[in-house]
């Protein structure tokens, strides 16, 4: 549909690394005038790194980047402004001290001739946008006092509404509910036909295929496929996405899958009307000795919160928790290693030490057991080997610095730790995110190794697979609330998808 | 006896910190006394810092002098370095400020005014111009500079002895004008009437006397310490009524004298000079002005 | 199910929040304002001379000088950064001043006498020029402004001690003079000053789109980048602020206290930063504002003027004073974290 | 493809990195090294008596208290926090064992003399609670260490004021006496002490697991926190071991000093926090030690001495400083950026 015309955005062999990890290998991308260009991938794959190169926060990659036919340079988030680049990025980003006014302008706050903010007609005038996107709400109120959800309506709204030429959205409706999800594609279209190019980034392919006019596949840094939406159906883009080597993992998930009897040991976690404002809202569950309890949910429903609380990083608002059959409070994380919890949390960053080597960040949770008072580095040595060993990191150097390896094995260094004195409990957040086929694979040898030694573990994910292909027992998270429990029945990805 | 010597020689001096101008006026009067009897001056700057100066004279200590003087920013830090001089038979010659409680340490002689001295003899010009009677407030330096406990004494000794004198208050402000600034915005408002005004030194007298301007109360009678310059000049134009002179250039050239005279002359401390001079200078007030400003210029007093 | 709550959620917000939560929701500006009464309070029942119209006016020239400096060290702080140079370039600036204006022949300092205006410009553009390598080492080279305005701290003494060689210096421009020291109506002319430039800051952060930023960035760094913003300019922006209006507080200052001299203004660091901070404005920034500063100004106006009217030793005083600068502190943290609750 | 690329890898990190890249990541290391073997060479050049035995003792007296107080200091800088209470916290503290020491009758300060080790633990006491203090203010109600400290600066300050009331007290317990002014075999005790600080320092960072933890707590708090550390808990000590290093300088500075008064220590404030940083220990935490707290000590101590022994304008002295202090703080950031590099 768009042939014949010429793109007014053009990327060409676009490269992109991060220190040794490469983001981007090559790719080309084309955007064209009065297109909704949805983007699909794993987590990973590059997308939002490509955006962010068309948004100007990137200023340095190599490759062509072409806007209306010339050779363009963005060195900043402003240069891609003035070019009439709007970004909604996937992570929040507003300013929660300032009023909704304000945000809707962020930026570009109308002044009067003398250079001074109008307040009245910028409170007007968000006002008039966000009613006209269906948020009904005082503008002058503190954005940080609204509700996440709507805070990321009044995000996707400035941008929308900003005038930008070319909008892109990372990810938009993680938070919203299905109305809002609805009145954004309304307007999505609406600022189509207007002639603005858009870009849309989801995991939902249902919603891709309905809202985009062509679809692009990006998979490990490289894109594999640009089709119109028309010409394509959602197997043949998980396909796509998934690549060959993922057949065997990937490709049952769309069938049904047994859960298996439960055949579980005692219990060792028990929760019970746990709550947390905005994040969790009474949930109650068990975890019980040689069982992976996985639990599924969007992103924001509130898993990260609940991994925090079992690990003592956050304190409930309401509810008990108890560790083999004994209540606790935790008060700090070391309250929780102590009581045998041990989580390993979705963030890489958050979870090691890239500028320490590879046996230091191993050892650091089970320091206390090696040593009393002086370190004994030949045995944390000799520990950490064996783990490196076992796990096939590669390379088999524990002396190496952490932020030499590659992702997939720095995640593998950061469930090595909890492996020679394991844990009662083990809180494994988003566990295979960024793996290729091979990792997550080893990943899941590691889990059930870990089950049949007896312990009681929790995998959260917001990827179905993950989920899937790790539990015995899933619980769906949706909001806050636990909505649905599959134990012993089938499951598939859409069930979960429909769960969520 | 006492005159030029014949080989140069060399002295370090070291005192509070040149920050403040009655130091930076005696390392001119040094310099300039040292030229005339053929001495060399070497500076160690104690930044009014204990710590700094301390470091400073470890490092006098550690070259060769033939005499040195010293002006301690805080009392008993020096002991150890000038010790070691001492030892060494260097002459050392105190200034204005004890090295360390004289029963601590043998210096060559301690060149000093008399605080006490001081703060009385402006006091007394005080109250004898408001005719011993009326309301006067004393502006404290700091109250652990013993200079300032010194001249506090001195202004007690005389108010004492009339009865007819309140004083209103005694409060510290640290040598800081900013702090004497807001002391003296305070003491406007309380009090209708003063007559008369003690500072402890000239700068926080001259930072009053501004606030009093702005004020309209010029009627306050001002009395100072140290009869630097511009308080010479304040006091000639009457802004302030007297201050007394703490004679910088008479320690410091009387250091590069005492010095000269032990090295050449080989005087012996506690013989040829006494072991504590006193070295005061006279009240200054409109009729001596002048003449005060011309010594100074002349490193005489 | 899903639907009918976010059909109430946008409703949710109109509601009147109920006056408790609105007061903690307003602890950060209240709780500064409530010291203020309460030490005003105290000051006016334990000394009969403090609460008189004459003190008011001394109350207030005594926080001018800090009033003009906490201006800019506002922007800054709203950033969540922090400057440490502001005493030593207030002093620099001010014997700059002094340095390039004529003195009587006591003094003894080596200047370079200009006419008026001359050296007004010349102390500007050496406060400006000392804020911009702030800006630079924080902005370019990434050196931590904590650490960096230390650094600069130290270079600001430096200059001073070179340009007055331990003298003194009383002369400067009548522009200055009059502004430092004189007063119209009754009212001295660095109130006025000092008013003025607590006005102009207030409604820059208020108005201007600057202003606006400088909140954006101290709020959330990464989404005012992403929202295209020139987080370096801005950052670099107030730092130069920052040193102008100590520039600015430097010159009227050594005006207002008849001489330029060393270390003149060292008490100034640790005074605006509490004024600042007493005042309510958020360390981590993006939170406070001139008005919170303004009462900053006043608790410790009041406290220092407070504590010159009542017979206390004098020794005590140091402790009282940082023992209330120590509970301010935590109320100012406190309420931050009952100001985020209430937001929930 | 994949297996290919993770096939050929290994063999890349087993290949030498090159000099070049070795020397890049060591930068931080060599920088200071570099300025003190320059910094020594010029001295010794221009001054015949800077390169002396004799003057090699003064530098090492000269720099001991300032080690000492660094010692701890190392630690808070290493966890990304600071301490700037330091100097004021080895005032009180000198000022305190003092006070519980017999005085001459001529001191008129109302003590209360204590057997000597009484007077030792009572001021060790009195620091380690000031550094508690601190260390609640920061892990407990949240303050900023940068501020929390400020506030302790005063508050220290103002119990020294109290205790001795603007005298000067001049005996101290014999123990200290000795060990702060004392010399044995020509070596002053003094310099024995710090060096012994600073090597246990040393093994406790290097050796210990508490060690180990004050790095990773440094060098990602997070990660710290997800292992299952108790980050306040370290964070804490480290607040208490600067205060507790702080104090026992104190009290040998006062024995060095030969005298106790307000305000003495002012300056080790600037000089301990530049010793760190100069020396290259990170501010952002998690890289440096107590060798570069050395070579960093060395740096000023040199500096200071070598100023004294050539003749510079005493007015240009400070400026040196302050622009040689800047310079190795922009050495410092590079070194850090440069080593960021070479690890890609
Ligand atoms: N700032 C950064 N520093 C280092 N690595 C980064 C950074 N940003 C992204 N990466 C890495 O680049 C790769 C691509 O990430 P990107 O965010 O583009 O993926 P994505 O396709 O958007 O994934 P998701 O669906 O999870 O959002 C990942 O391996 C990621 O870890
Ligand atoms: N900065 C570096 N210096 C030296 N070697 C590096 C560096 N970064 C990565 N490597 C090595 O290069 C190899 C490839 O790294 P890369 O991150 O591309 O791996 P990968 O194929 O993505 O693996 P994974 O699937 O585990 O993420 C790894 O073996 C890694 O150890
Ligand atoms: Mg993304
Ligand atoms: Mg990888």
């Amino acid at each position: 549909m768009s042939q014949g015309r010429s793109p007014i955005l053009e990327l060409n062999q676009i490269t992109k690394a991060f220190g040794g990890v490469e983001a981007l290998r090559g790719v080309d991308f084309a955007l064209h005038a009065g297109e909704i260009h949805g983007l699909v991938g794993e987590n990973g794959a590059g997308k939002s790194t490509l955006m962010k190169i068309i948004a100007g926060v990137h200023p340095e990659f190599s490759g062509r980047f072409m806007l209306d036919g010339k050779e363009t340079r963005f060195r900043s988030t402003r240069d891609a402004h003035a070019a009439g680049i709007g970004m909604v990025h996937q992570e929040l980003s507003v300013a929660p001290d300032l009023t909704v006014a304000e945000n809707v302008f962020l930026g570009n706050q109308p002044t009067n001739r003398l250079g001074f903010v109008q307040w009245r007609r910028m409170a007007r005038e968000a006002g008039e946008q966000l009613s006209r996107f269906g948020i009904d709400v005082d503008p002058m109120t503190r954005l940080g006092d609204l509700p996440i959800g709507l805070q990321q309506l009044i995000e996707i709204a400035r941008v929308l509404f900003s005038g930008a030429r070319i909008i892109i959205l990372d990810e938009p409706t993680s938070a919203l509910s299905p109305p809002e999800v609805e009145r954004l594609f309304t307007t999505l279209q609406k600022l189509r036909d207007e002639g603005t190019s858009i870009v849309f980034i989801s995991h939902f392919i249902e919603d891709i295929l309905r809202v985009s006019d062509v679809v692009t596949v990006f998979r490990n840094g490289r894109k594999i496929a640009e089709t119109a939406s028309a010409d394509t159906t959602k197997g043949a883009l998980i396909e796509a996405m998934i690549g060959r080597g993922g057949e065997k993992l990937e490709h049952s998930y769309t069938d049904d899958l047994l859960l298996p009897q439960s055949g579980a040991g005692s219990v060792v976690l028990k929760v019970e009307q746990l709550s947390l404002r905005r994040s969790l809202q009474d949930v109650s569950f068990e975890a019980r000795a040689g069982e992976v309890l996985g639990i599924y949910g969007f992103m924001g429903c509130g898993q990260l919160e609940l991994s925090r609380i079992l690990f003592g990083k956050l304190r409930p608002d309401g509810g008990t928790l108890a560790v083999d059959g004994a209540a606790k409070s935790f008060r700090s994380t070391a309250a929780a290693r102590r009581a045998g919890v041990a989580l390993v949390p979705e963030s890489r960053r958050a979870m090691l030490f890239h500028q320490e080597p590879v046996y230091k960040n191993i050892s650091i949770s089970i320091l206390e057991r090696i040593s009393a008072l002086l370190l004994k580095p030949v045995r944390e040595r000799a520990i950490a080997q064996r783990q490196v060993e076992q796990l096939q990191i590669r390379p088999p150097v524990v002396g190496l610095d952490l932020g030499m390896l590659s992702g997939g094995n720095q995640q593998k260094v950061a469930l090595a730790k909890w492996l020679t004195y394991p844990p009662r409990l083990l809180v494994l957040c988003e566990p295979t995110r960024g793996m290729d086929v091979g990792a997550k694979n080893d990943v899941i040898n590691i889990v059930r190794d870990l089950r049949a030694k007896g312990l009681a573990i929790i995998v959260l994910s917001t990827e179905p697979e993950t989920v899937l292909s790790l539990a015995d027992r899933i619980l769906v998270l949706k909001r806050g609330a636990l909505v649905r429990e599959f134990a012993g029945e089938a499951v598939s990805k859409d069930r979960l998808l429909e769960a969520a | 006896e006492m005159g030029r010597s014949e080989k140069p020689l060399k002295a370090a001096f070291s005192n509070a910190g040149l920050q403040a101008t009655w130091c930076a006026q005696g390392k001119q009067a040094a310099e300039f006394w040292g030229k005339l009897f053929n001495v060399e001056v070497t500076w160690f700057d104690g930044q009014l810092d204990a710590v700094k100066q301390r470091a400073a004279i470890d490092n006098m200590a550690s070259q060769k002098w033939d005499f040195v003087a010293i002006q301690a920013f805080g009392i008993g830090t020096l002991t150890q370095p000038v010790q070691k001089m001492i030892d060494a038979g260097i002459p050392v010659i105190d200034m204005d400020t004890l090295i360390a409680p004289l029963d601590q340490i043998n210096v060559h002689s301690f060149l000093a005014p008399d605080n006490e001295f001081m703060g009385a003899s402006v006091t007394q010009a005080l109250c004898n111009a408001i005719g011993g009677k009326g309301k006067v407030i004393m502006t404290q330096g700091a109250l652990g500079h013993t200079g300032a406990q010194g001249r506090a004494k001195g202004f007690n000794s005389v108010v004492k002895q009339f009865p007819n004198i309140e004083v209103l208050d005694t409060q510290p402000a640290d040598w800081d004008v900013s702090k004497t600034a807001r002391l003296w915005e305070t003491y406007l408002t309380k009090y209708p009437q003063i007559d008369a005004a003690f500072f402890h030194n000239d700068d926080m007298a001259l930072a009053a006397a501004n606030i009093m301007k702005a004020h309209n109360r010029t009627n306050i009678l001002i009395g100072g310490v140290d009869a630097m310059p511009p308080a010479i000049q304040a006091v000639s134009e009457g802004r302030m009524f007297a201050t007394v002179r703490n004679p910088s250039c008479r320690i410091h050239g009387g250091a590069i004298v005492a010095g000269v005279a032990a090295v050449v002359g080989g005087e012996k401390s506690g013989q040829g000079i006494p072991k504590n001079v006193v070295t005061d200078g006279p009240v200054v007030t409109k009729a001596n002005a002048a003449g005060m400003q011309w010594m100074e210029d002349h490193f005489l007093i | 199910m899903a639907s009918s709550d976010s059909a109430t959620a946008p409703a949710d917000h109109k509601r009147p929040r109920g006056l408790a939560s609105f007061l903690r929701s307003q602890m950060r500006n209240i709780a500064p304002f409530l010291t203020l009464i309460f030490l005003s309070a105290f000051f006016a029942i334990a000394s009969p001379s403090f609460a008189t119209i004459d003190n008011v006016g001394n109350i207030l020239t005594q926080v001018s000088v800090t009033g003009i400096i906490a201006v800019g060290l506002t922007f800054v702080i709203l950033c969540a950064e922090i400057d440490l140079s502001i005493a030593s370039i207030a002093n620099v600036t001010g014997i700059a001043v002094a340095y390039f204006t004529l003195q009587e022949s006591y003094v003894n300092i080596a200047n370079v006498p200009m006419p008026g205006f001359a050296a007004i410009l010349l102390a500007l553009a050496l406060c400006a020029l000392l804020g911009l390598v702030n800006a630079l080492g924080l902005t370019i080279i990434g050196i931590p402004s904590f650490i960096m305005t230390l650094a600069m701290m130290q270079i600001a003494a430096g200059v001073s001690a070179l340009l007055v060689r331990g003298q003194i210096a009383y002369k400067v421009p009548p522009l200055i003079t009059t502004l430092g020291s004189g007063s119209i109506g009754g009212i001295s002319w660095i109130v006025i000053v000092a008013a003025v430039m607590l006005l102009g800051g207030h409604l820059v952060l208020t108005y201007t789109r600057f202003g606006r930023y400088v909140y954006m960035v101290g709020g959330n760094r990464e989404a005012a980048e992403f929202a295209g913003l020139n987080v370096k300019l801005i950052l670099g922006s107030v730092m130069v602020i920052s040193a102008v209006c100590s520039g600015i507080g430097g010159m009227l200052g050594v005006a207002h206290f008849g001489s330029a001299q060393q270390n003149e203004f060292d008490t100034y660091l640790l005074d605006s930063i509490a004024a600042v901070v007493v005042g309510g404005t958020s360390l981590f920034g993006g939170r406070g504002g001139i008005g919170n500063t303004i009462v900053g100004l006043f608790v410790l106006g009041v406290l220092n003027n407070g504590l010159d009217h009542v017979n206390i030793d004098s020794f005590l005083k140091i402790l009282i004073r940082g023992l209330i600068l120590l509970a301010a502190l935590i109320i100012n943290v406190y309420a931050q974290r009952l100001r985020e609750q209430a937001a929930d």
